[in-house]
């Protein structure tokens, strides 16, 4: 909480992957907009339209995938059309070492643990495209319920390797090598944003979103590694 | 998971902002959710442990729930009962209150999470104990409240006090409720646990060095009240 | 006439009691009988640990138990001495004591006192700062009778008080009960089974055997003139209760004996036998001579009893008898357990009454 | 000769006891005291459910506590009955009872028969399906009696097996512990507050007094000639223990009681002076005339036993007196608790013996 | 919850393979994790209750934080234990036992979120009934294995039954440290909550008739272990 009440505040309900590039934002915002407040809610994107159609407080709603967006505008929970903001492809990431010595989506990853997104979400949805792009057959040891958690098998060394976008990688610093897959700009995920129906102060919400959109947002998202539309 | 802490940036890692927010939050939200889990736990156990009550064996069984229920269930659980599309919600509205995505929301979520600690422990203590101790009570001529003050609960204060602990540390590590039924807003309802969930995607040494401060308080809490008991009672 | 301190008049199925008893104000009633008659039972009912079935029970002429009716323990204005002495284990002696007093409004200073004197007159004033779980049997004993006595109720209900106790203290206790029992105005019922405690305690008896009233009368009639086999051995005599079949005969089975009718004409059909082991000579075969009664029986047991041995027997009617013995007489008749023997008693000592 | 059955010889300082004695085989010892002296403390150091703070046990020879030592309760084949019943809750009586037959590797069947017929002995055989939190007190102690009773140990500990027993339960119960222990070679203690019990029961006799043995010999000598206060007043006669100020005198603080001295020439300094208490007359003031012990006393009690009124009285050097006289001349005498009055008894009823 | 499930494709959401697939798992695991947890729980309760311990404290604590923990570090911690890389999980990787990402590592996870659920019962029941009945049975001549078989465990056969059925629910529920520590895999380690959670990215509907089916399976064993108890122990 701030110290004095600000005039506005501005909820953004966004996707968990975009916590560290909406945070930079959010400053930058502020700056822009003396005596306004951001307040961020990160969780997984079905979460929070699950939580907007709940009646989750928010004027702006950021989402990891088209699919989910598709929901909100179906629940009526967002004003207007949606707007891309933000691109990501996938990336192979082994552990620092790479101690399997996997050398791409090939043989090398025979007998070792590969962990992938499961089909259900976005980056999963995103893997098997890419498999069948490539024509390999994956055979992963775990399917994970989000690109986190698959991250987080990789840096704990607990598997050999996994598929994230290369934002995550880029996150991970030091913990992760990348190994580049070809083709993988051809699998694309794409990141909307919208203004809901109850933002409580649609013109601050309106300026997040021309912010986002804007060059200040190009070069923060770039900056975290997401490819902008 | 001691190896993996960055020690060095531990102040750091720790003072920022987000994170004394987070546990701010969390302190506040937890002590209030234990009192209230107190207040209406140790009746509720009470009633069970001795009450003939027809539907006990029911009541009991969906206040264990959320005990076993997974976080993602219980913050369900508790958005279509709450929420604004929810049973009580939707009355709750119209009398112009709305909790979902509120600090009141996460008090909610620990009190129903920590509820069970209170009962199993205060039914459990309760069933043991009988009420032949209060029996006597009653002929020596100690009036109902009496006997509550003087008796009951001097007899299950060991009891109370762990029970209460756990349900303050299980406040402290509430999470999938939360997330689910009060969001996850910086100050507002974003507690510790919630903060070391998104700093893994960022920071993943900030989230074990949080992880670390959630362990040990909860630990603390629950060693703290750990006296030495008194031993066989003369009966 | 003031309504009496207790009226049961009640049942409870699940237990097999069923029993009609009143202890008029300012008396103080012993209740007898056998393991398991339901004394404990008639104790719960009046302080309200024990719901009846049915029937009703009133204190000091206020119904507290019965078809709509309920008055909880604590509202009763009784006491209660159960038989565990159950004290508050989180409690120190002295709070323990001091417990009922505090119960009941008085001042916490007030009320330590008091615990200390009830403590002091029991003889357990040097414990009052232990913990309970540091008692022995008797101490516990001790301090639950002083417990029992400190709230100085209307109606005290004491479930053996005195057992567990050793001589000493049993002797000093039973002065203490009937200091506060005696002449206090004080209403009180006391289990035991010690007739020293009925002596010294009890202006009226009650004798229930399998929870129903047997025999009810002041002390001094049970005592002398018992009615049932309880009271009857309780006193230490000898009893046969059957049908009179003579102004001073009474045939039990098939047991027939003489004696002294007593001096009112008899007015019923079932009659009472009682004389006391002493009066009872046993011999190996029916001897000749004076005596009326000779009553054949086999030998149950030997019992030593202070300088002599107590004989008992069963007659083939089923009439238990007892005849004391001195040890020199009973190693001459070379006796023992199964054995046949005839007991002899002269119709002079048998004392005949209505039962 | 076999090493004797039980041999105690430790300390428990946290209860302030500290106890020597031994109980040859195949005897009864009856320990007695007033309540806190120990008893339990004894039992529960040869039962294995007290440790010994330094000292030793010894169970047939073998030492199962002590420095190094420990052998747990159920490898010390003794049985112990323990002053509360503690029932097992979970099991029925004859199951509770068949407990530890079948804990010693008795077959169900058999040892169901066993408790059957143990039960029987207690007069509990109908109890054999109930619950045991449906028992009453007395019923729930027939039971343990029985369970104790059952697994047929070396070593039977008893504590306080017949309180709470009815009369005729607790006369019937003696002559079955009888049975039990006397002639069958059995070794027990048995702790009791009951001189009948020791009578009846015991061989030997220790009194225990605030955790030592202050008297121990065998139950007639004990009683006959007891030595310890405690004992006499369970023998019922009046003691006083002092210094012998001449061949038929003794000495207690400013008492002196003269009397005849045993046969035996005299020993010892320390000597007692015993007198039973129907020999000692009550007067309001010393009466002139024979009789050469005059004691003045203050009243501390009255008491109805059996037929007479016993008077307690102390003297001003604190010996404690009792006389029993009839309620006729007590009402002459006029008097009560807190007279000083003059206790009177002939030289020729005081026996004078080493102490 | 019940107003937002979609009763009429009930069959199919919950016939579906990967339905069926994560139900039968949830029901394996947590059969064979509540078994693991009765053998190490019921002796370490007894420990705890009885013993003397110098460090019982510790261990009750060390037990009873998987109850408060929040999933995320509940899972960081089995990592950095059994993990290919923790401190355990070395050895265990030096002979040849991986289980990484295997059905043993769904049951490891559930067992240490299940433990303390027994503990707690088991060592409370024990606590209060004190050993004053096990001493009556030595007494007896029963040797301690005797004393166990046929004292103890009757005696404590309420406290272990809600104890069991408490742990196997909350094995059922176990979410966060499997997701965390065993991966998610249909038939291998993708347990009914992980499936829930998946499910809710595509078909919140199918989710909520899921959780339903699982607070029905949880709420029933929780239900049906609370046979009516005896009345007071006579003692
Ligand atoms: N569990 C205990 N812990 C500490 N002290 C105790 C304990 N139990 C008894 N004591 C104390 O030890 C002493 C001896 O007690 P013990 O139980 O052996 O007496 P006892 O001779 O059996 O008495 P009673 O006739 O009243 O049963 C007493 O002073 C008592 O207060
Ligand atoms: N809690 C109980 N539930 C059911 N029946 C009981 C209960 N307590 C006692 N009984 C039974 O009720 C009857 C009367 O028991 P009660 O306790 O009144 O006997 P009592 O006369 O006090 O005997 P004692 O001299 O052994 O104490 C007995 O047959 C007993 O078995
Ligand atoms: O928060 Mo949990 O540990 O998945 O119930
Ligand atoms: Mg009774
Ligand atoms: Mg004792």
């Amino acid at each position: 909480g701030g110290a004095a009440a600000p005039d506005e505040r501005l909820t953004v309900l966004a996707a968990a992957s975009l916590h560290g590039v909406f945070e930079d934002l959010g400053e930058v915002f502020t700056e822009q907009h003396p005596g306004a407040e951001v307040t961020f809610s990160f969780a997984g994107s079905a979460d929070l339209v699950a939580q907007l159609d709940a009646g989750a407080p928010a004027d702006v709603l950021a989402t990891a995938d088209e699919t989910t967006m598709t929901r909100a505008v179906a629940d009526g929970t967002v004003a207007g059309e949606p707007q891309v903001f933000a691109r990501n492809v996938l990336t192979l990431v082994v552990p620092s070492g790479n101690p399997a010595g996997v050398g791409g989506l090939d043989d090398s990853l025979d007998g070792a643990a590969l962990v992938v997104c499961a089909p259900q979400v976005p980056c999963g949805a995103a893997t098997t495209a890419l498999a069948d792009l490539l024509g390999v057959s994956l055979s992963p040891v775990s399917e994970e319920g989000s690109v986190v958690d698959v991250l987080g098998k990789v840096t704990s060394g607990q598997a050999d390797a996994g598929l994230v976008y290369t934002t995550d990688a880029a996150a991970a610093g030091d913990a992760v090598e990348t190994i580049a897959v070809p083709r993988a700009d051809e699998v694309v995920n794409r990141y909307p944003v919208a203004v809901t129906t109850g933002a409580a102060s649609p013109e601050l919400a309106d300026a997040w979103v021309e912010l986002l959109l804007g060059p200040e947002g190009r070069e923060l998202l770039g900056d975290a590694g997401f490819g902008t539309p | 998971m001691l190896l993996r802490v960055p020690w060095a940036e531990l102040p750091a890692l720790l003072g920022s902002e987000a994170s004394l927010a987070a546990l701010g939050l969390s302190l506040r939200t937890s002590a209030a959710a234990t009192a209230l889990a107190v207040v209406l736990g140790v009746p509720l156990a009470l009633v069970l442990a001795w009450g003939r009550l027809p539907g006990a064996r029911v009541v009991r069984t969906v206040v264990l729930l959320p005990l076993v229920l997974p976080p993602v269930v219980s913050g369900l659980a508790l958005l279509t009962t709450f929420g604004r599309r929810g049973l009580l919600g939707q009355r709750l509205e119209v009398l112009g209150i709305d909790i979902a995505f509120s600090t009141t929301a996460v008090v909610l979520a620990q009190t129903f999470v920590a509820l069970p600690f209170l009962v199993i422990a205060v039914e459990g203590a309760a069933r043991t104990a009988g009420r032949r101790h209060e029996v006597v009570a009653a002929t020596l001529g100690a009036r109902p409240t009496t006997v509550l003050r003087r008796v009951t609960v001097p007899l299950l204060m060991p009891a109370l006090g762990s029970g209460t602990a756990l349900a303050f540390a299980r406040c402290l590590g509430e999470f999938g409720a939360t997330l689910t039924f009060a969001g996850s807003l910086q100050g507002v309802t974003r507690t510790l646990p919630l903060e070391i969930y998104l700093q893994r995607e960022t920071d993943p040494d900030a989230a074990i060095a949080l992880s670390l401060v959630l362990v040990v308080v909860a630990a603390g809490i629950v060693l703290l009240t750990q006296r030495p008991r008194r031993g066989g009672a003369a009966s | 006439m003031s309504a009496p301190a207790l009226a049961v008049r009640a049942a409870v199925p699940e237990r097999d009691v069923e029993v009609e008893l009143t202890v008029p104000a300012g008396r103080v009633l012993a209740l007898l009988g056998p393991n398991g008659a339901g004394k404990s039972t008639v104790l719960g009912l009046a302080a309200g640990t024990v719901r009846p079935g049915s029937g009703e029970v009133r204190v000091a002429g206020r119904r507290v138990a019965g078809e709509g009716a309920w008055v909880p323990p604590h509202a009763r204005r009784i006491s209660l001495l159960a038989q565990e002495p159950l004290l508050l284990p989180h409690l120190d002696v002295l709070a323990n004591v001091a417990f009922g007093p505090r119960a009941r409004g008085v001042a916490r200073r007030a009320a330590d006192e008091l615990a200390r004197t009830r403590l002091a007159e029991v003889g357990a004033e040097a414990l009052a700062e232990r913990r309970v779980h540091r008692l022995s049997g008797g101490q516990a004993q001790r301090v639950a009778l002083a417990r029992a006595l400190a709230p100085d109720p209307h109606l005290l209900l004491l479930d053996e008080p005195l057992s567990a106790l050793d001589v000493d203290a049993a002797a000093q206790l039973r002065q203490v009960l009937r200091a506060a029992l005696r002449g206090s105005g004080r209403t009180a019922v006391v289990v035991t089974h010690d007739l020293l405690d009925v002596l010294a305690l009890a202006d009226d008896v009650v004798v229930l055997e399998a929870g129903r009233v047997v025999e009810q009368g002041t002390t001094a009639e049970v005592l002398g003139r018992p009615r049932s086999g309880f009271g009857a051995r309780l006193a230490g005599v000898n009893l046969l209760l059957g049908e009179r079949v003579a102004a001073d005969a009474v045939r039990a089975g098939d047991d027939v004996v003489h004696g002294l009718a007593s001096a009112q004409p008899a007015t019923t059909c079932r009659a009472a036998a009682a004389f006391s082991p002493r009066a009872v000579a046993v011999h190996r075969a029916a001897p000749g001579g004076s005596p009326r009664n000779v009553l054949p029986a086999r030998v149950t047991g030997l019992e030593q009893q202070g300088a002599l041995v107590r004989v008992r027997g069963e007659t083939a009617s089923g009439s238990r008898l007892a005849a004391d013995v001195t040890p020199a007489s009973l190693s001459a008749l070379r006796i023992g357990v199964g054995d046949d023997v005839v007991l002899v008693v002269k119709a002079a000592e048998v004392e005949i009454y209505d039962a």
